[in-house]
């Protein structure tokens, strides 16, 4: 079976199809689909550990202060819409104005846990 | 209460973090020259490490994993390195220089040379650490550690110009050797904000099993602990001003000068008070510094640990204190002066500081880890000031070592 | 869920508790139409060093391969679906010294550890 | 170094490019802590001798001084004293080799170093030998050797100030 290692994907320059970057891979969210538990979708943001340390009230406000968070940069991509097979180069395989559809809104979900 | 009884581990810390030969030596150096002028770095960096300490002490006992391991676990393998690299080499020269001091120490009461001195020392160190349990370290260290009291007897007993210790404690600018004034600031609040110290602290409250119900006994022991060894910093520093700065002898670069400290104030049990100090604080931080190179990468790779289990049991974390030992009294042996190596090391020590401070930023609000225990606001300040701070230090060390650098 | 935070990184234990190593690396099966699904961790010296670049990847599969013994170094993996619990730990359902994971450790505890007296 | 761990921190990449930065970064580090290692403030020399030497000879004076009241054990006394005139021949040496614009002044200077150096392995042998009277010479000419200093090193700067 074809598999992946998830881990080289942290932090990895998303290339859409014309060739330019969107972002780094910042998380890689997977739901619970019966007793599997399966990747839905890839947020791809301008600062790429910025989920980790999103965690944290005083992290997010710390990064805040240095404007090194630009929420509106962070596009959730459903997992269908990337090729992975290459860890290396993670590819976009939607077009462009469908890319825009995937900008995370300013309100995003509290990432509850 | 009994927990408090647990204060041997914050004395412990503070005895290896304040007391070693780096400490001794830089505080020694500072009073020569400087007279009580440089209380101010002390105390600065005493309050600074209370709260370092405090806080990887409530991470430790309410999420029971250390310091090291919220690096790693919170910030991924590729962030990790690079505090990991960094704490690994200045630890090894930090070890180096302790199991120098040991020798010193040796050397001043047989006359035999202290590279004579290396590999006993470490071999001795091994195999308390081999055979022994932490709480035997724990306990013997503190305890034993009571001797360097000494120093504030001797400062008491000299009768200082209280007001100018007061005023020493205020920070205020030198009238002559700037650049060797600032250097000396820098070498005392590395030498007293040292990563090994809040590792260790973290890493000693999980051998401890302390729980949420030590929160309370944590703080005191936090302050407790590290206000004993800033005063007993403070106490060198007095000690040094009023014999030797006052006497004329300004330049303290060679440890043959420090027993002078004493004599004058004690005859013989002087010397031989100086000799116990200096051997008990750095075989303090010897056992210290080891041990927190093998808790470093035990914890970072995610490996069974602990003092308390038999070497058989944990095989990879005492194998890493064995190869450092032993590694680490190489340079001593090859006649390396301990005192230049304190210098460079604790250059080294607050260069590299900012790497294991900003972490607690995130883990000591990660209510993943310390859940309702989080930073309060004087926690979180204190934190950012200390990070603040520690990139000020990084990035005048290497200057200063340059222009101030005895 | 979040895999990068929650998963990848974290303490590793097993059934007894018996700290195993931490979540070195996270192995997904790519299906056709159908959303990855998470297979298995990877543990140990040769996965972390492939997530420090392929150089230090090979370096630390060709070390581990001697030391080891074996001709080619792989990582030592554990399926997914033995995983018990995922708190602040993850817990999976093993018995550790039924695994290849700490043959490491038992080849220290016998050349090793176990010749210097008093282990 | 520093700089590396905020710029993992913000990018998880673990491709060799995201470490390239960091690895140039240390290496622009390492010549500086080299020269840190090697070089010494450039004050002038003839005068932070001068002071290295007043330092060592008054501490060579207590330790003679504490031998002779019974307060340290000759052999740290001893190897104290050696330790304090090779510091002091070191000095004189030093000095010699500066050349200042007026060269009597200069090796007035350094024979008074010298002068030092010379009473303080006279003390070290003495109490290497436990003999008090000897030491006691020798703490004689090593006061009126600092004496010598002092004299010295304020001619040595007086004019030019």
């Amino acid at each position: 079976m074809a598999t992946v290692n998830l881990d080289h994907l942290a932090g990895r320059r998303v290339w859409s199809e014309n060739g330019g970057s969107i972002g780094y891979i910042e998380e890689i969210i997977a739901e619970q689909d019966g007793d599997d538990l399966v990747v839905t979708e890839f947020h791809v943001g301008i600062f790429a550990a910025f989920e980790r340390l999103s965690a944290s009230t005083i992290g997010t406000a710390l990064l805040d202060v240095f404007a090194l968070r630009r929420r509106e940069g962070l596009y959730r991509i459903p997992w269908d819409k990337i090729d992975i097979s290459e860890p290396a180069r993670p590819r976009l395989l939607c077009s462009e104005q469908e890319l825009s559809g995937f900008k995370a809104g300013s309100q995003r979900r509290k990432t509850s846990h | 209460m009994k927990k408090l009884l647990e204060i041997s581990l914050g004395v412990v810390t503070s005895v290896g973090g304040f007391l070693e030969v780096g400490s001794m030596a830089t505080a020694a150096q500072a009073g020569a020259l400087f007279g009580f002028q440089l209380i101010w770095a002390v105390a600065l960096g005493t309050i600074c490490i209370i709260f370092l300490v405090e806080m990887a002490g409530r991470f430790a006992a309410v999420s029971r994993h250390t310091i090291s391991d919220g690096i790693r676990e919170r910030f991924g393998f590729n962030a990790f390195i690079w505090p990991l690299l960094a704490a690994l080499l200045v630890n090894f020269l930090v070890l180096s220089a302790e199991i120098g001091g040991v020798a010193i120490a040796a050397e001043l009461a047989t006359g035999i040379g202290f590279q004579w001195w290396a590999l006993p020392v470490a071999f001795f160190a091994w195999l308390l650490l081999w055979k022994g349990t932490f709480g035997l370290i724990e306990k013997g260290v503190s305890i034993l550690g009571l001797v360097t009291l000494c120093f504030v007897v001797a400062a008491v007993m000299l009768h200082p110009d209280w007001k100018g210790v007061a005023a020493g404690a205020v920070p205020s600018l030198p009238q002559h050797d700037t650049a060797k004034y600032w250097f000396m600031a820098v070498s005392i609040l590395g030498a007293s904000i040292s990563p090994y110290l809040f590792m260790f602290y973290s890493s000693g409250a999980i051998e401890d099993q302390w729980d949420k119900s030590y929160l309370g006994a944590n703080r005191a022991i936090a302050g407790l602990g590290m206000t004993f060894g800033g005063t007993i910093s403070v106490g060198v520093l007095i000690v040094a001003a009023v014999v030797l700065g006052a006497n004329g002898v300004t330049e303290v670069d060679d440890y043959n000068q420090l027993p002078l400290m004493l004599i004058p104030i004690f005859g013989f049990w002087g010397f031989v008070l100086f000799v116990a100090s200096l051997a008990v604080a750095c075989f303090g931080a010897t056992l210290e510094v080891a041990l927190q190179q093998a808790y470093l990468v035990a914890q970072g790779f995610g490996w069974t640990w602990g003092e308390d289990l038999k070497p058989r049991d944990d095989p990879g974390f005492s194998l890493v204190y064995t190869l450092s030992l032993f590694l680490a009294a190489v340079p001593i042996a090859l006649g390396l002066d301990p005192l230049k190596l304190t210098i460079f090391s604790m250059a080294l020590t607050a260069a590299s500081l900012p790497l294991t401070v900003v972490p607690f930023l995130i883990l000591l609000n990660d209510d993943r880890y310390v859940g309702e225990h989080r930073n309060g606001v004087v926690s979180n300040t204190a934190v950012i000031f200390i990070i603040a701070l520690g990139f000020v230090l990084a990035v005048v060390t290497i200057p200063l070592q340059i222009f101030g650098g005895t | 869920m979040q895999l990068l935070r929650d998963i990848l990184d974290k303490q590793v234990v097993d059934r007894e508790q018996v700290k195993i190593g931490k979540v070195d690396g996270l192995v997904a099966e790519l299906r056709q139409g159908k959303p990855p699904r998470v297979v298995a961790i990877e543990l140990g010296s040769v996965a972390l060093g492939r997530r420090l670049g392929a150089a230090p990847g090979r370096w630390a599969a060709r070390l581990a391969a001697r030391l080891s013994g074996k001709r080619q170094a792989r990582p030592h993996r554990i399926a997914w679906n033995k995983v018990r619990d995922i708190g602040v730990d993850i817990e999976f359902d093993i018995d550790v010294r039924r695994t290849k994971v700490f043959a490491w450790q038992d080849w220290l505890r016998q050349h090793v550890v176990g010749r210097i007296p008093g282990a | 170094m520093v700089a590396g761990f905020i710029f993992m921190i913000s990018s998880d990449c673990n491709e060799g490019k995201m470490v390239g930065p960091v690895i140039r970064l240390s290496r622009a580090c390492l010549p500086l802590l080299l020269l840190a290692l090697t070089s010494c403030s450039s004050s002038d020399t003839a005068e932070q001798q001068t002071e290295l030497a007043s330092s060592t000879a008054q501490a060579a004076a207590m330790v003679t001084d504490a031998w002779l009241s019974g307060a340290a054990p000759s052999c740290y006394a001893s190897s104290a004293l050696l330790s304090f005139a090779e510091t002091l021949a070191d000095a004189a040496r030093q000095v010699q080799s500066a050349s200042p614009s007026d060269p009597a002044r200069r090796d007035a200077l350094s024979t008074a170093l010298s002068r030092l150096s010379n009473a303080a392995n006279q003390a070290a042998s003495a109490v290497k030998t436990e003999h008090h009277a000897q030491a006691d010479q020798a703490q004689q000419e090593l006061r009126a050797a600092q004496g010598d200093l002092a004299k010295a090193y304020s001619e040595y700067f007086a004019p030019q100030r």
